[in-house]
């Protein structure tokens, strides 16, 4: 008999695996710069949740699920509290690194916006193989 | 005093999760778009607006989590009216703009004051 | 439906490759424990017993992102203000455009989105501000009050239009300013340990927020009683202020009509 | 009494399965606005999967920029540019 | 009252939510007109934002609540982005 916790958790990579391959096919076998763009910030939004499985932890106890890394009752704060949180708390070093990527993800997908818009209007085309073949 | 509170809440979030249901079926079974508008009213009102009010109401009386149920109560109370404000508004603008748009027809038609072309009578040329 | 095969055929798929991995034990599965790195670092977020190492905030990811890994966020602060730029620089070249001579009532979506965009707005900025203000309390910070703010202008871009907030004066000018304000601050933040220390003559890092056992110098934790985490707060206003005014600038210059490209010569199509 | 770890994990994986498809679909969509409604989707699925995963600051940066932000973004360049994708 | 039993109702209800979830889901993946899909998003959305609050109630964990004020706010301006697309006008106008 397999363990359902761990299957769950694997059946959740495999699918961040196959939309992987997904994103990688839209990016490199679709020919229009706006499905690309698209698939880019599938790619992206994918390869970050593989970090975040990775600071997951799975529940100490059936009746104590892990929690987010942030200590609630900071006002009356005691070793106690802070041994449980320590205990309980998920790794929150991938948290902060996704957190910024994100944000920077955003801000790349803006500017490549920009680059389609000014190929288009000055191509009239957003399709890579009539970009391609033009010169000029 | 908190008990009452929190069977009320109970009671809602099964309220809610039994209407959230119906309008999912409705959803899937309506044939046409101004149809299932009907169902995702349902869906928002009574499927999100009322769980969470409940939710909330459990919150209140939920000793174990300290005085940070105060601020789940309220959390949850600005959700609910940020839904009941925002779902409405959201739909109407959609059927708006698919009536706008002549995306879809109105199907079971008696009288469209907008645009008489978009109304479908019964048994009428199809 | 079209794909209806092959959807199916793929959900098979990973339903299967699961199966086969979770029983031949290969794939990655998250333990009970967390590593000893991760300890380390929840262990001393919030920690008044140890005052030689925490970094007084009961978030774990605020601390990461602005005092344990302080130095990696600024530089990709750095990142993101150099891709909005390269995104302004692509934008150049648009000629003057005036507002459409039509009724005023015409521009954007019906009276009733306009009425509840109206009341949506202020409870945006409202949540964006808390969350930046509490993000070294509770989940939130400056990345993620930038970006939630961001799209209250982008709203009113959309269900009024672009002529109702050019002419209430948030221009492209206005945002560079509060952009560049917002990036000084999280320069001066950054420095001020060392300012502090230059000035009391002892020892004192860059980006440094609470005491560390090589200098004694510390930028206080609680001001009136309340816990502002040093420097954590003051990093938190600052990149709240940079990113909402980066994508603002962004988003207004990408709802320029087209017809504004034309009139500066561009090519017909 | 059934393990409560299993139903939430459970939620979570159905969440990631039907993020599958709703990739494949953004994917192979050839009308490019349904490709970003698709998306949409996949967006909000994620937002859940991390919710789950018990990182709520990633929730509150993510739902922003993936569900606010991007398809309003994508839906002006598609609004500027071309509406289908020609293969 | 005591806690376990109100964890014990929130896991007999949780289904029902999924069964919910997964009609919705139909309907946003196999919508004959974009409309469609974005309506059964938005009631998708609705739904999860309510499943959100009653799931933080589960873990007992208060901090976890702001993400349903955040979904409940956003998934508004998808609807008002579709339904201006559809609009047919510039979209800054």
């Amino acid at each position: 008999m397999i363990d359902l916790v761990d299957y769950f958790l694997t059946l959740i990579v495999t699918a961040m695996i196959v939309n992987l391959g997904l994103a990688l096919y839209g990016i490199f076998f679709r020919p229009s710069m706006i499905k690309k763009i698209i698939a880019l910030t599938i790619l992206g939004d994918t390869a970050n949740t593989f970090a975040i499985i990775l600071g997951y932890r799975r529940w100490p106890s059936p009746k104590t699920p892990s929690r987010p890394p942030v200590l609630v009752n900071y006002t009356d704060a005691t070793p106690d509290t802070l041994k449980e949180f320590v205990g309980r708390a998920v790794d929150p070093l991938p948290q902060a690194l996704v957190l910024t990527a994100i944000v920077i993800g955003l801000a790349v997908t803006l500017f490549m916006v920009f680059l389609t818009l000014q190929i288009y209007r000055a191509y009239g085309t957003t399709d890579m193989r009539k970009i391609k073949k033009l010169k000029g | 005093m908190y008990d009452i509170l929190t069977y009320i809440g109970l009671i809602m979030i099964g309220v809610g999760a039994i209407a959230d249901l119906l309008a999912a079926i409705g959803m899937n079974k309506f044939w046409n778009f101004y149809l299932r508008l009907h169902a995702a009213t349902i869906g928002t009102i009574w499927g999100a607006f009322v769980p969470i009010i409940g939710a909330s109401l459990v919150a209140i009386g939920y000793e174990a989590l300290g005085p940070y149920r105060w601020f789940m109560a309220g959390a949850g109370f600005v959700t609910a009216f940020l839904i009941l404000i925002l779902a409405p508004a959201g739909s109407h603008a959609l059927a708006r703009a698919t009536h706008r748009a002549r995306i879809v027809k109105v199907e079971p038609c008696i009288a469209d004051h907008i645009d008489e072309s978009m109304c479908v009578k019964k048994g009428g040329n199809k | 439906m079209r794909h209806s095969i092959a959807i199916v055929s793929l959900v098979l798929f990973v339903l299967s490759m699961a199966l086969l991995l979770t029983l031949a034990k290969q794939a990655y599965i998250p333990r009970k424990e967390v590593r000893d790195l991760a300890k380390i670092y929840l262990n001393t977020t919030y920690n008044p017993w140890n005052k030689k190492f925490t970094a007084m905030s009961p978030e774990g990811v605020t601390a990461i992102v602005w005092d344990y890994r302080g130095l990696d966020t600024v530089f990709e602060t750095a990142v993101f203000y150099l891709a909005i730029i390269g995104s302004i620089a692509l934008a150049r070249g648009i000629g003057k455009y005036s507002k459409p001579t039509s009724d005023e009532k015409k521009l954007g979506l019906s009276l009733i989105v306009k009425t509840v965009t109206r009341i949506t707005t202020v409870s945006i900025i409202a949540v964006a501000v808390s969350i930046a203000l509490h993000g070294h309390l509770t989940p939130g910070g400056g990345f993620q009050g930038g970006a939630t703010a961001a799209v209250a202008p982008l709203l009113i871009l959309i269900a009024f239009s672009q002529y109702f907030l050019l002419e209430r004066g948030v221009s492209k000018d206005l945002m560079l300013v509060i952009r560049s304000l917002g990036l000084a601050g999280i320069g001066l933040t950054a420095i001020a340990a060392y300012f502090i220390g230059v000035a009391m003559n002892k020892y004192a890092f860059v980006l440094q927020n609470q005491a560390k056992p090589l200098s004694e110098v510390s930028i206080p934790a609680y001001i009136d009683g309340q816990l502002i985490s040093g420097t954590l707060w003051f990093f938190n206003i600052s990149e709240f202020f940079a990113v909402m005014a980066g994508f603002t600038i962004v988003l207004i210059l990408l709802v320029i009509p087209e017809r504004a490209f034309k009139s500066s010569g561009g090519e017909e199509k | 009494m059934i393990d409560p770890q299993i139903i939430v994990l459970g939620m979570a994986a159905l969440a990631a399965l039907v993020s599958v498809i709703a990739t494949y679909l953004a994917i192979l969509e050839k009308n490019l606005v349904r490709a970003v409604v698709f998306s949409a989707i996949q967006s909000t699925l994620y937002a859940f999967l991390y919710y789950v995963l018990m990182a709520p600051d990633i929730v509150l940066v993510y739902i922003p920029v993936a569900v606010g932000l991007y398809p309003a973004v994508v839906l002006i360049l598609i609004s500027k540019t071309e509406k289908e994708e020609k293969v | 009252m005591d806690p376990a039993m109100i964890n014990t109702f929130i896991l007999y209800i949780i289904p029902i939510f999924i069964i919910a979830f997964i009609l919705y889901i139909i309907r946003a993946l196999s919508g004959p007109t974009i409309s469609d899909q974005v309506l059964a998003i938005d009631a998708m959305t609705y739904d999860i934002a309510a499943f959100l609050v009653i799931l933080s109630i589960f873990f007992r964990e208060p901090i976890l609540i702001g993400a349903a004020i955040v979904l409940a706010l956003w998934i508004y301006a998808l609807d008002i982005y579709i339904a201006k697309y559809l609009e047919g006008k510039e979209m800054g106008e």
